[in-house]
Parts: structure tokens; sequence; C-alpha cells
């Protein structure tokens, strides 16, 4: 198990590259957003991976969960509105 | 494996920044922030990080007495609590800012918020 | 009681607002006032032990446990102090914003009292993750604060705000943890007993977010907006307690950096305060303006602390004293703003119908422009010695030239004040009013205890300012008891004082006091209660005499301040006068920069606590001609030495009737003075083999015959005196320069005979001008039967002015041309020669063209001036016949005084006879000469003309056409034509041209700076990053 | 695009920067100082046996009241920044669907009970208030999706959240009477490692902050929800 840890530490870290990188240059906002839970929720996972369970369960819920959720009632509000 | 979590949060921190940098979207540059942000946690814990010790919570694994030797460092985790939550504090006050912005002018485009200058 | 108290107050009352109903405003109002009154009372009575007792500072432990495994707060006199401002700041603010929180409710209090109390916090933790989490703190509260403004455009400032908090605190924390790493605390104390050897590059993150606080140039767009869009009474906290928390915690994080990061907080500190003061300079909304000095009073208290480590135990003298100055100033200004409203600076004109907001101005002005007698004039006094004395002289050339830039802009702001129209009213409410008048009362306390601190004399015991202060108190009595008042004053003084002195100080002396009083007489034509002219010109008579008094340069130096600021309140009193009194201060402060780096560089080549004036003569050679120059420049300032002069016409002529021969007659003299007291105590300085005084000799004969040139062209009688003041300073500093023993006795015959009849033409025409209501000569004529006794005075002032005999002016020149036979250099003395005559061609035309010729119509019913101001014209005949005929009784005991610095070629008084080498002059004989010629021409000409038929007057201008302009057809309108076409090359206003490019530059310079905030938050993102960068190469070039 | 490139060219110095940073980084091998003081010392002197919630509540209590404070001022801020837009009306929304509706009901106070069971536990296991607030605000977060124009009571958050702010100050005080000093825990009794009723005010705290911080995201999210749709 334990000499899988770095190759699954490695899979994680370039999931959150990849989707860093969707967040910042896709075109479509609601997916940036979700990207950027994506990169949260994969950070918490790392979080566990180095022995920080407190802080994976805050990021988890936190990071992904609850700015995911403030964003997209933002963007529910202006969007519905956007006529450009 | 610190190593490259590290690395990892050095990269979407920098991510996170030439996001904030370019995207001329209001929620857009908020997103590209909160990247960076968890990339800055990403750091700090990765940075606590001591190869083969465990998390730091006392229980029948762990016992007080050989805590020194077994468990990493607890600082730079407290320390990310707090940055995270304060990270959300100031997510959510950029977000109100930019439905307020947006309600006055219909448009989120930060180059339209440019009336003070000079 | 425990510091902590402060934080749970702050954040107790914050969460008690939240169970109030949100229809329980007052109740939840008055709670906030009440813990932001008890937190400002436990700042207080942490400040009353450390002051009382000299206490230490107190270390207090949270959780039980010792740093650095726990977070630890410290209170100190520093912190104790900082947090009482912060607090008394929050207080005020409050008050001040009292309607808008009613009208926002809980919410908005809860915010101000956690942004107080976060403040407090960046003030007193010693841990650095702790202050992270204050400065968020900090900057959330501010994107609540800001929206307190009902400016629409705050929203948009602050989210730029935020977008630039994200950069910063992210850089922050990487730093911290890096720190953390490696040093393995996050005590303040503990990092620093480590060093940032180890981590230099965390620690450059440290440093650079909270600079970034700090709003460095150019990295600041977004505060810019901030203060512009933001409640005033918010961006009072803003600029005073967040600015003064951030330098604090910069400090405190200095610790850790050590010495090798001070250079770096030096640069950012100039650059901000030259940048920012540059970019102020063509602002013309108010806030923003503020909000770029706010910005540069913080880059010079960063400067100082990046200078810390030659300032020793000054630093916190120096940095409290420039920071509070700043603080209170600042915070006044920002809550005085919601008074006007309009935010153009020249809609600030609606104050000037209360004389206590305008008090209120000047005081906060005078603050942040480091003048006397407030907390920042001591400040800079010790800065500047502490730079001299490091040889630092660049940095401190900068720091001069960006103060001088900033007094240039809030003096102009004053003139907008005071000169312009505007129909809005003040609209101001009771709570508006506290905070201001409490940061009055906050600024004047300050000074003294600044004064108290410095170990030097404080000013605010010092006699004669209080004398002239004390006439703010009772402005509300009418103006000729306040008149009487001030001529008692002045007069006490010289009978008190007078056997103090030398025998040329008493000179001066009694020139400034009992001269004064003279002046003062015509001052009761004046009726009702001449708001601000009293206390202004008691601040220049009490700047003069504390000069004559002064013994070492510090006492000196401040009361060149005073008079020059004493005398700018004066001169901008005239009509049209916003201009000339603008480049009036600017030239002076100039001036009065330079003598301060003079004093500080003499006092650094020989250490003494109190640097004596006398010393300068035994001063060390490389830098005595440095000094040397530097203060002839100064007083030259003063002087209107040519080059030098531009200020003066305009302010001596639009000045008001008694103003103008207070300034002229009088004020000139300080500088004369400064000149005496130079050449007296340094004698000859060469310097890269000129000789200085050489070149004094050559600036007195240029300016000589420059001066009367331009006089002679002038159609406007006031300008033409005030130019013809020029010329005079330029004998007098010629005579100086002259070296030799007649040489100085000319110089002070100038002296006495320049205030004589300079204070008497101008009161005479003053006169005629008020009578007449025009200044222009060629609209008057004829007066002579109508004023007989300005008419008289006039002649006689002429008289004695251009030197022919009998008058004393020609024992002035007498001795002048004796002393030039006894000096070297001849071509100047060709200079002196000819300006003599010119002096002559514009003297008459005062005669000739105001009370000879024909009267003008409308002026016929034109009655003699009033007495009041005829009286001291009257008074000045005396004196000039007096001096005429016995110039012994002065000129003997100066000429022996004189004898002890320069001994030969002294004058021998025999009877009254006066022989020097050259020949003899017997006043009194002249006199009687004098008098049987004219008696005879005047008899005779009675005789030839008895049958002279009077001829009515006739008006031919009007019969034919139009003139599109009248006065051309006046006789007396451009009468030295001719001349003009032949020299008029020579009064070309080049100077004028030259200084006008000066602020011309300065001003495109700020436009071109001002481009780089377009206002697009992100490209804000882009200049903190690039400053970012910028500084890590600076500090890795290092 | 000059844009980009210059943002390139700034964040490569910045890449630069970190890359110093991560190339000088050499992991400890044994706890450094202050680490090795809360290793050997909480469960003695605090007797909390998840570390790092002592070191939140208790060593850098300081910190976590200014974080809590945070999330207030946050809170506040939002509430006063979207105040002056008009509440949402009533207006016909399509019906959500009843299974959500009826999910919600029964999943609630599930929620509620696994928020509260979080943060009572903080002081033993991973979790804490700030885990637990954040899920106590998903069980509200929920009620707000399965009926969007339900108003929240606003003033049953903010009491609920002054009430838990009030109680957290004065338990801090209380440290400076009854023990060492501004946020303490030992004002009430230890009690043995590992129970529940353990570690003194840690876990009175802790729920505290965990009532906190639920209120506060729940006031933060309600704001958001009740602003009218552009």
């Amino acid at each position: 198990m334990s000499h899988l840890l770095p190759w699954l530490t490695a899979l994680l870290c370039f999931t959150m590259v990849v989707a860093a990188l969707v967040a910042i240059r896709g075109k479509s906002t609601p997916i940036a957003i979700l990207a950027a839970g994506l990169v949260s929720l994969v950070a918490s996972v790392l979080f566990l991976i180095l022995a920080s369970p407190d802080v994976a369960m805050t990021e988890a819920a936190i990071g992904s969960g609850l700015t995911t959720f403030l964003f997209f009632f933002v963007l529910g509000r202006v969007r519905r509105g956007d006529h450009g | 494996m610190a190593y490259l979590a590290m690395a990892t949060g050095f990269l979407l921190i920098l991510i996170g920044f030439y996001g904030a940098l370019t995207n001329r979207n209001l929620l857009r540059m908020i997103v590209a922030f909160t990247i960076a942000d968890t990339g800055v946690n990403i750091v700090i814990v990765a940075i606590g990080y001591m190869r083969g010790r465990t998390a730091p919570i006392l229980d029948s694994t762990v016992s007080a007495a050989a805590a020194v030797q077994r468990i990493i460092d607890p600082v730079p985790q407290a320390l990310v609590l707090t940055a995270i939550v304060i990270g959300l504090g100031v997510t959510a006050l950029m977000l109100a800012y930019a439905y307020k912005l947006y309600e006055k002018k219909r448009t989120l485009d930060i180059a339209r918020f440019t009336e003070l200058k000079g | 009681m425990n510091a902590l108290y402060l934080i749970a107050i702050g954040l107790g009352t914050a969460f008690l607002l939240g169970l109030l109903n949100e229809q329980r405003r007052d109740l939840a109002y008055t709670l906030t006032l009440g813990a932001l009154t008890m937190m400002s009372a436990i700042s207080a009575s942490w400040l009353v032990v450390f002051v009382a007792t000299g206490a230490g500072a107190v270390d207090i432990f949270t959780a039980g446990t010792r740093p650095p495994f726990a977070i630890n707060l410290r209170m100190g006199l520093t912190e104790a102090t900082l947090t009482l401002l912060i607090n008394l700041t929050g207080l005020f603010a409050a008050i001040h914003m009292g309607e808008v929180l009613l009208a926002k409710g809980r919410r908005a209090m809860a915010v101000l009292l956690i942004a107080i109390m976060a403040l407090c916090g960046i003030v007193l933790t010693r841990d650095i993750f702790n202050l992270f989490v204050f400065f968020e703190l900090i900057v959330i509260a501010t994107g609540g604060l800001v929206l307190l403004s009902d400016d629409e455009h705050a929203v948009s400032a602050g989210f730029k705000y935020l977008i630039v908090s994200q950069f910063i605190s992210i850089l922050l924390l990487i730093g911290i943890i890096f720190g953390y790493h490696a040093t393995g605390t996050l005590n303040i104390d503990g990092m620093a007993a480590i060093g940032a050897g180890g981590f230099a590059l965390a620690f450059f993150l440290i440093f650079i977010a909270i600079v970034a606080e700090l709003k460095p140039f150019p990295a600041n767009g977004w505060a810019l907006d901030i203060y512009e869009s933001a409640h005033p009474g918010f961006s009072a906290v803003f600029s005073a307690a967040t600015g003064s928390a951030a330098l604090f915690a910069l400090d405190k994080i200095l610790a850790i950096g050590g010495p090798a990061w001070y250079p770096v907080a030096t640069a950012i500190g100039i650059v901000t305060f030259v940048g920012a003061n540059l970019l102020a300079l063509p602002q013309t909304n108010d806030r923003r303006l503020l909000g770029y000095s706010s910005i540069a009073q913080t880059g010079l208290i960063l400067t100082v602390i990046g200078q810390q480590d030659i300032l020793g135990n000054q630093y916190l003298f120096i940095a409290g004293g420039l920071l509070f100055a700043h603080a209170v100033a600042k915070a006044g200004l920002f809550w005085l703003s919601d008074f006007v409203a309009q935010r153009e600076l020249t809609a600030w004109a609606s104050l000037k119908e209360r004389p206590l907001l305008v008090f209120a101005f000047v005081t906060f002005a005078a603050m942040l422009s480091g003048l006397p007698p407030f907390p920042g004039f001591y400040a800079k006094w010790e800065l500047v010695h502490a730079l001299a004395a490091a040889d630092r002289l660049a940095l401190l050339g900068w720091i001069l030239f960006g103060a001088l830039v900033e007094a240039g802009y809030l003096f102009r702001w004053f003139g907008y004040l005071i000169k312009r129209e505007s129909d809005e009213k003040v609209a101001c409410t009771a709570p508006q009013v506290i905070p201001v008048a409490a940061a009055v009362l906050a600024g004047w306390a300050l000074g003294f205890v600044w004064g108290d601190l410095s170990g030097r004399s404080n000013l605010l015991l010092v006699l004669p300012l209080l004398f002239a202060l004390g006439f703010l108190l009772i402005e509300w009595a009418p103006a000729w008891a306040k008149n009487l008042l001030a001529i008692g004053g002045l007069s006490f003084y010289l009978l008190q004082t007078w056997q103090d002195y030398d025998p040329l100080r008493l000179i001066f002396l009694v020139i400034f006091t009992l001269g004064g009083a003279i002046i003062f007489l015509a001052s009761f034509h004046a009726h009702g209660r001449r708001i601000g002219f009293y206390p202004s010109a008691m601040l220049m008579f009490a700047g003069l005499v504390l000069l004559i008094q002064a013994t070492d340069s510090f006492g000196f130096f401040a009361a060149w301040e005073l008079l020059t600021v004493g005398s700018y309140f004066l001169i901008l009193r005239g009509k049209e006068s916003e201009p000339h009194a603008l480049s009036y201060i600017v030239f002076s402060l100039g001036g009065a920069f330079l003598i301060l780096t003079a004093f500080a560089l003499a006092n650094a080549v020989s250490p003494a606590p109190t640097f004596e004036i006398a010393a300068l003569a035994t001063l060390a050679q490389p830098v005595a001609p440095w000094v040397f120059l530097l203060l002839a420049l100064g007083f030259m300032t003063k002087t209107a030495a040519i080059g030098l002069h531009i200020w003066l016409p305009g302010a001596h002529a639009e000045a008001e009737t008694d103003v103008s021969p207070m300034v002229s007659g009088i004020l000139l003299k300080a500088g004369l003075y400064g000149l005496f007291v130079l050449l007296m105590s340094m004698g000859r300085q060469s310097l890269y083999g000129v000789d200085l005084v050489n070149m004094l000799l050559w600036i007195g004969a240029l300016t000589a015959l420059l001066g009367n040139l331009m006089a002679i062209f002038q159609e406007d009688a006031k300008r033409l005196l005030a130019y013809s003041s020029i010329g005079q300073m330029g004998y007098a500093l010629f005579g100086l320069a002259l070296m030799n023993h007649l040489g100085w006795l000319m110089a002070l015959m100038f002296v006495i005979n320049h205030y004589v009849y300079k204070s008497m033409l101008f009161l005479s025409v003053g006169g005629v001008a008020k009578r007449t209501g025009t200044r222009a000569m060629y609209r008057m004529g004829g007066l002579i039967t109508l004023m007989p006794l300005s008419f008289i005075a006039t002649l006689i002032g002429i008289i004695a002015m251009s030197g022919v005999p009998p008058l004393s002016g020609f024992g002035g020149r007498w001795i002048f041309y004796n002393a030039i036979m006894d000096a070297e250099t001849r071509l100047p003395m060709v200079l002196i020669f000819l300006s003599g005559p010119i002096a002559f061609l514009y003297l008459f035309r005062l005669i000739h063209t105001i009370f000879l010729g024909q009267l003008k119509d409308e002026h016929r019913r034109i009655k003699e001036a009033p007495a009041s101001i005829v009286l001291p014209q009257m008074i000045y005949v005396a004196i000039l016949m007096g001096v005429a005929l016995f110039p012994g009784l002065i000129l003997r005991r100066v000429d022996a005084y004189i004898s002890q610095f320069l001994p030969d070629g002294a004058l021998n008084w025999d009877g009254l006879t006066i022989t020097s080498q050259y020949g003899w002059w017997n006043p009194v004989a002249i006199m009687i000469v004098v008098a049987c010629i004219f008696l005879l021409i005047f008899g005779w000409l009675l005789f030839v003309n008895r049958k002279a038929q009077k001829v009515k007057q006739f008006n031919i201008v009007f019969s034919a056409e139009r003139p599109y302009r009248p006065e051309t057809t006046h006789f007396a309108w451009n009468f030295f034509a001719p001349y003009k076409k032949a020299m008029g090359f020579l009064v070309q206003p080049f100077v004028t041209r030259f200084w006008g490019a000066v602020t011309d530059l300065l001003h495109t310079a700020g436009d071109l700076g001002r481009r780089l905030y377009n206002g697009n938050g992100q490209i804000y993102a882009f200049h903190f990053l690039a400053f970012v960068v910028v500084v890590f190469a600076f500090k890795a070039g290092l | 695009m000059v844009k980009r490139l210059i943002a390139l060219a700034l964040l490569a110095v910045f890449g630069a920067v970190f890359a110093t940073l991560l190339l000088g980084y050499t992991p400890d091998s044994e706890l450094n100082l202050t680490a090795r003081y809360y290793a050997e010392r909480t469960a003695a002197e605090l007797g909390a046996a998840n570390i790092v919630t002592a070191i939140v509540v208790t060593y850098r209590g300081l910190d976590t009241l200014g974080e809590v404070t945070v999330l207030f001022l946050a809170a506040a801020i939002v509430g006063l920044v979207l105040a002056n837009s008009r509440p949402g009306q009533a207006r016909e929304r399509a019906p959500v669907g009843e299974l959500l509706t009826t999910g919600t009901r029964f999943l609630v106070p599930m929620i509620l009970l696994l928020g509260v069971y979080v943060f009572v536990n903080g002081h033993l296991t991973p979790g804490g208030g700030f885990q637990g607030g954040a899920i106590i605000a998903s069980a509200v977060l929920l009620m707000l999706l399965a009926n969007p124009l339900r108003h929240f009571s606003h003033n049953l958050i903010a009491a609920i959240e002054s009430l838990a702010g009030l109680f957290y100050v004065t338990l801090g005080l209380a440290g400076l009477f009854l023990a060492g000093g501004f946020l303490d825990n030992r004002i009430l009794p230890l009690g043995n490692l590992g129970e529940l009723i353990s570690a003194g005010a840690i876990p009175v705290i802790y729920s505290l902050i965990g009532l906190k911080v639920g209120a506060e995201f729940s006031s933060m999210l309600a704001s958001l929800a009740e602003t009218e749709e552009l």
C-alpha cells in the first residue's frame, strides 16, 4: 500500500494542475467554478495523505463545499439577468 | 512526497495569480484566487509533513509519551485551518462585491469599473 | 487593566450588538461609543502609567503558556500611545459618522468596532501569524467600511482593494510558513533572536507584504480610490489609524530582518514620499489629494524607520513626531472635508465664513508641513541633523524637496480657501464638529508635548509666541482694542529687553518692535474685528524678536519659520494676493530648508547638543564654505536677491495698506539680519577657488541695478515701490559684501533708512490708493492740493531714498561711496553707481504722476488719507529729519561695535562732523545749506509766477474716437518707453520664466505619473507584483 | 496579449522565488522547538488528544478568535452589502421536486446531528468547530435549496451567532481570572485524556465556535439566497 502512495500523490497533483488550468483558461464560468471545487476536493485527499485529517475535513467542507455553493448562488443571480 | 505536494502548491499559486491577472471577468478572478489559496494551503501542510509519521492526534496507536517520535508538526495544520476560514471570508466578501458591482453596471468586466483614477 | 480588554471589549461589544433588535439603533450606537471610550480609557491609563513610572513594556500571555508556545501581546509606551491614537481616532470617527452608522444599523457599527480592535491587535501582538490574522480582519473590515460612503464608486474601490489584498496575503502566508520552518517559532522576538539570515527570501515576502499595507508608491492605486470615495469619517481611520498600525507592524518585523533591510525600507520610503507628493501636485479632488498626502507622509515615516540605525535614541521621538502630526492632521482634514459640499479644492472657500474652521485648517496644514510649534517641526529638525551627521546628504535633499512640494500644495489649497469665492453654505452639525475640534486640540497638545520632549526650548512656552497666539483668543474684540494691545506688547518687549543687546542687534530690535508699533498706528483705520490680522501680524513679530533673541541654531531656525508663516498669512490677506502669497511661502520655506541644512551640516562637524550661532566662526574648513553658501542663499530668499525675487513684487504690492510697510519695511530686514550675522561670524569663504563674498557683491550689485530698472517700468505705484525694495536690498547686500567697515556701516544705514522711507512711502501711496481706488499711477494726478500731507511724506521719502542731500539717504550714500573707495572690486561698483540715477527715474514719477499734473474728474471730492495712516507718516518725517541731522546718535555706537570685527576705516566722529579717510560730512551744515537754497528758489518761483493764472481742466481725451485702451492717451502711461526700448532686454522676466518652467516641469511629472493609475483594479495588481519584483531586484543588487 | 506576456514575465520572477524556496527546503527530521513542546506537553497540560485542536483552541486561541471574527465580519458585511439590494419578490417558480422536499425533511436533522458530533468531539478526533459549523451550514443550504423562498429568521441566526461569540469572549476572559491567561482552557477540570468530557474548556469553546461558524455561514448563504435575481 505504502509504495503506491507516491504514485497516488503524483496523480492527485497532476489532476489538480489540470483542473486549475481548466478553471483559469476554460471558456465556461460554471465549469471553472466546478474545476476550482475539484482542485479543493483533490487537495483534501492530498491532505489526508499528508497526515492532516483536520485540514482535510476543513478543506472538503469549506474549500470545496461551501465556497462552490457561494459561487453558484452569485453566478445564478448574475447569469439569469445577463442579457448580453 | 512533500516536495511534490509543495511544488504543486506553488504551481497552483502561480496558476491562480496568472488567472487573476488575465481574466477580466470578476467571478473568474475570484475563482483564480481560490485556486491560489488552495495552493498556499498545500504548501503550508507540505512544510509540516514528516516522512513516516502520523497525524498529531493521540489515540490508542500514538501514546502521549511516544508522540514526539511519532507525530508530524501540528503547527502548520493549525495555521492552515485558520487560513482556509479566512480565505472563505474574503471570497464571500468578494463575491458580494462582485454581485453589487454587477447590479450597478450589469457587467462583470473589471475594465469597466474605472471611474476613479489618476 | 489588562491590555487584552482592548480586544475583548471591542469583540464582545461587536458580538453583543448582534443580540439587539435591529430597531434599537440608538442603543447600539451608544454601546459602540461606550466601547470605544472604554478602549481609549484603557490605552490612556497605560500611557499614564508608563509616563509616570517610566516602567518597561509588559508582556501579556494568553492560554496560560509562555511564548513562543502561545501567542503573547506586549504593552509598552509605544504600544500604549499608538493604541490610544487608534482608539481615539475610532471614537471620533464613530461620532463623526453617527448619522451613517445609525442609518446602516448595528452591523456597520460592529464592523467599525472590530476594525479598531484589530488595529489594536496589530499593534499589540508579538506573533507573526497572529499579525496576519489581524491584518486580514483589517482587510475585510475595510472592505465593509468603504461601503458606508454614499459615493457609488466606493464599491469598485473596495473591490480593487480586495484584489490586491489577496495577493498580499498569499505572499505573507508563504513568507510566514517558511520563516516558521527556518526558525521553529512564530514569535516575532524569537525570530528576531535567530535573525533573518537563514531565511532571507521568506523574510522578503513578509517584509514586502507588510510594506504593501503602507501603500507604497506606485503600488497604491487602490488606496487612492478608497481615499477618494470612502466616507471621510472612515478615511480618517484608514489614514491615521491603519497607517500607524501598519507602520508599527513594519517596525516590529524589521527587528527580524535587522539592519540589512534598513536601506530597502529607506528607498521605498523616500520614493513614496517624493513620488506621492509630486503626484498630489496636479490633483483637484480634495480627498484624493489627502490620500496622496497620506501616502507621502507614510513614506516619510517609512524612511525614518529605515534610518533608525543612525537616529539612536531619537528614533521614536522623530518617527512619533511625524506620525502623530500626520495622523492628527490627516484625520482632522478628512473630517473637515465633510463640511465642504463639493470635491474641488476650490470649493473649500465656503469654509472661510467660519474663522474657527479656517483656524482648524491652518493648524492641520501647519502640522503636515512640519511648521513650529507642532511635533513635525521638532522631528524634522532632529531628522535633518541626524542625516547630516551621518553624511546622508542625498536622502536629506530628497526629503526636503518632497516636504517643499507638499507644503506647496497645502498652502495653495489654503490660498483657495481664503481667496476663492463660494456660494455654498457650510453645513455642520455638532457631532461633526466635535472630532475636528478634538483634532485641533490634540494637535496643539502634541506640539506642547513634543516641545517638552525635545530637550530644546519648548516653543509653546516662549512668551512672544504665546502673546501672538493669545490674539487668537481675543478675536472677538474690536480691532482698535487689539491694535492697542499689539502696540503695547511690542513697546513693552522693547522696554524690557533693550539692555540685553549689542548695538547691532538693538538696531534691528528697535526696527522690529518700535518700527512695528509705528506701523500699527496706521492700523487704527480699520473697522470691525479684522479677524485673522492680529494673530498673523503678531506671529510675524514674535518670530522677528525671537530671531534677535536666538543664540543657538534651533532658536534661530524656529524664529525664522515663525516669522515666515506669520508674514505669509499677512500677505495672503491682500486682495489679489493668492498666487503671490503662494510663491512667497514656497520660496521662503525653500530658503528655510537651506538654512536648516546649513545648521545641520555645521552641527555635524562640531557636535554639540545645541549649536551656538557664534560657533559658526570656528567651523572646520571643508564644510564651512558650504554652510556659508546655504545660509547666504537662505537669507537671500528673504531679501529677494535677484533670481530669488519673483515673489516679492506681487506680495508687497497686493498687501493691505498697513501690511505692505510691515512686510517691506520690516520683514525684509530679517534677511539682512541673517546676512549680518553670517558675515560677522564667518567672514570670507571660498569654494572651489570662488570667493563667495565676492559672489554676494556681484549679486548685490546686479540686484540693485535690475531691481531699480524693473521699477522704472511699473505703472502700479505699489509695485514700483516693491521693485524698488529689491533694488534697495541689493544695495544693502552689496554694502555688506564689501566686507569693510564703511560697507557695513552703510548697510546698517540702509537698514534704518529703508525701514523709514519705505514704510512711509507705502503708507502714503497706500493712503492715496485707498482714496482713489486704484494703484495705477496714470489714473491719478493733481492730488497735491487734496492730499497735501501725503504729498509731503512722499516728497520727503523720495528725497531721502534717492540719496540726494540733505536727508538721511545722502548720509547713506556718502558712507557708501566712501566704502566703495575702500574696496577693490571695481566692476560691480560701476553697476551700483549706475543704479543710483535709475532710482531717481522711478522715484520722481511718484510725485510727478500722482501728485502733480491734472486732477482726474472722478477724484475731485477726494479727501486726505485717514488720520491714522497719515500720523505714522509724519512720525517718519520727523525721524528722517532727526536721523539726517544727527546720524551719530545711532551710527556712532554701531561704528564702534563694528570696529570689533573690521577695525580699519572707522569713521571719525567729531562733534557734528564726520570724517572718513576720503573726506568729511557735516549733516547739519548740509541741511542748512540745502534749506537756504530751497527757500531761495521757492521764493523766486513764487515771485516769478505771482501773476500766473489758474486754468480749468479741459478734457480732450474723448473728443474724437474712443481709444481702445484709454490709458494709452495718458502722458504718464508707459512713461519710460524709450528706455524700455534701449534696456528692456535687461528686465525681461527671465527669472520668472525660469521658475515658471520649474513648476511646470513638476506639474508635468505629476501628471505623467498619474497616468499610471488608470482605474483598473487588475492593472493595480500588476503594479503591485511589479513593485515586488523591483524591490526584490533592488535588495538583490544591494 | 501584451498583458499576458507581462503577466508571464512577472510570474516568472515569482516562479523563481518559489523555486528557490522549494529547493532550499529540507524536511525536518525532528520536531522543532515549538512542535516538540506541543507533542510533549499538550496531553499533560491541556488534556486534549487532538493536538491540532489544542493549538487551535488554546495555544493559538487568539488566532481562532480572530478567525471567527473574520467570518462574523464577512457575514455582517455580506449582509450589509446586499442589504440595499431589494429582496427577492415572490415569483412563480417551478416547484421543487418532492424528492428533494421530503429528503430535506429527513436529512436536515441528521446533518445537524452530524455537525454537532463533529465539533463536540473536536478535541478527540479530527474535526471541530469549523468543520462542524460547515456541516450545520450545509443543512441550512439544503433547506434553502428545497424552498428557495423561505425567509430565514435572520434574528435567530444573529442571536445564535452573537450569543456564541459573547460566551466565547467571556470564557476567554474567565481564563484571565480563573486560570493562567486569556483563553486558558483550564478553567474546567481536564478530566481523562481521550474522554468526551475532558480537556477543560476546549470542547465548550469548540462547540461555541461550531455554533457561531454555522450561524455565520448560514447567514452568508441566506443573505445571498435572498437577493433578487438580477
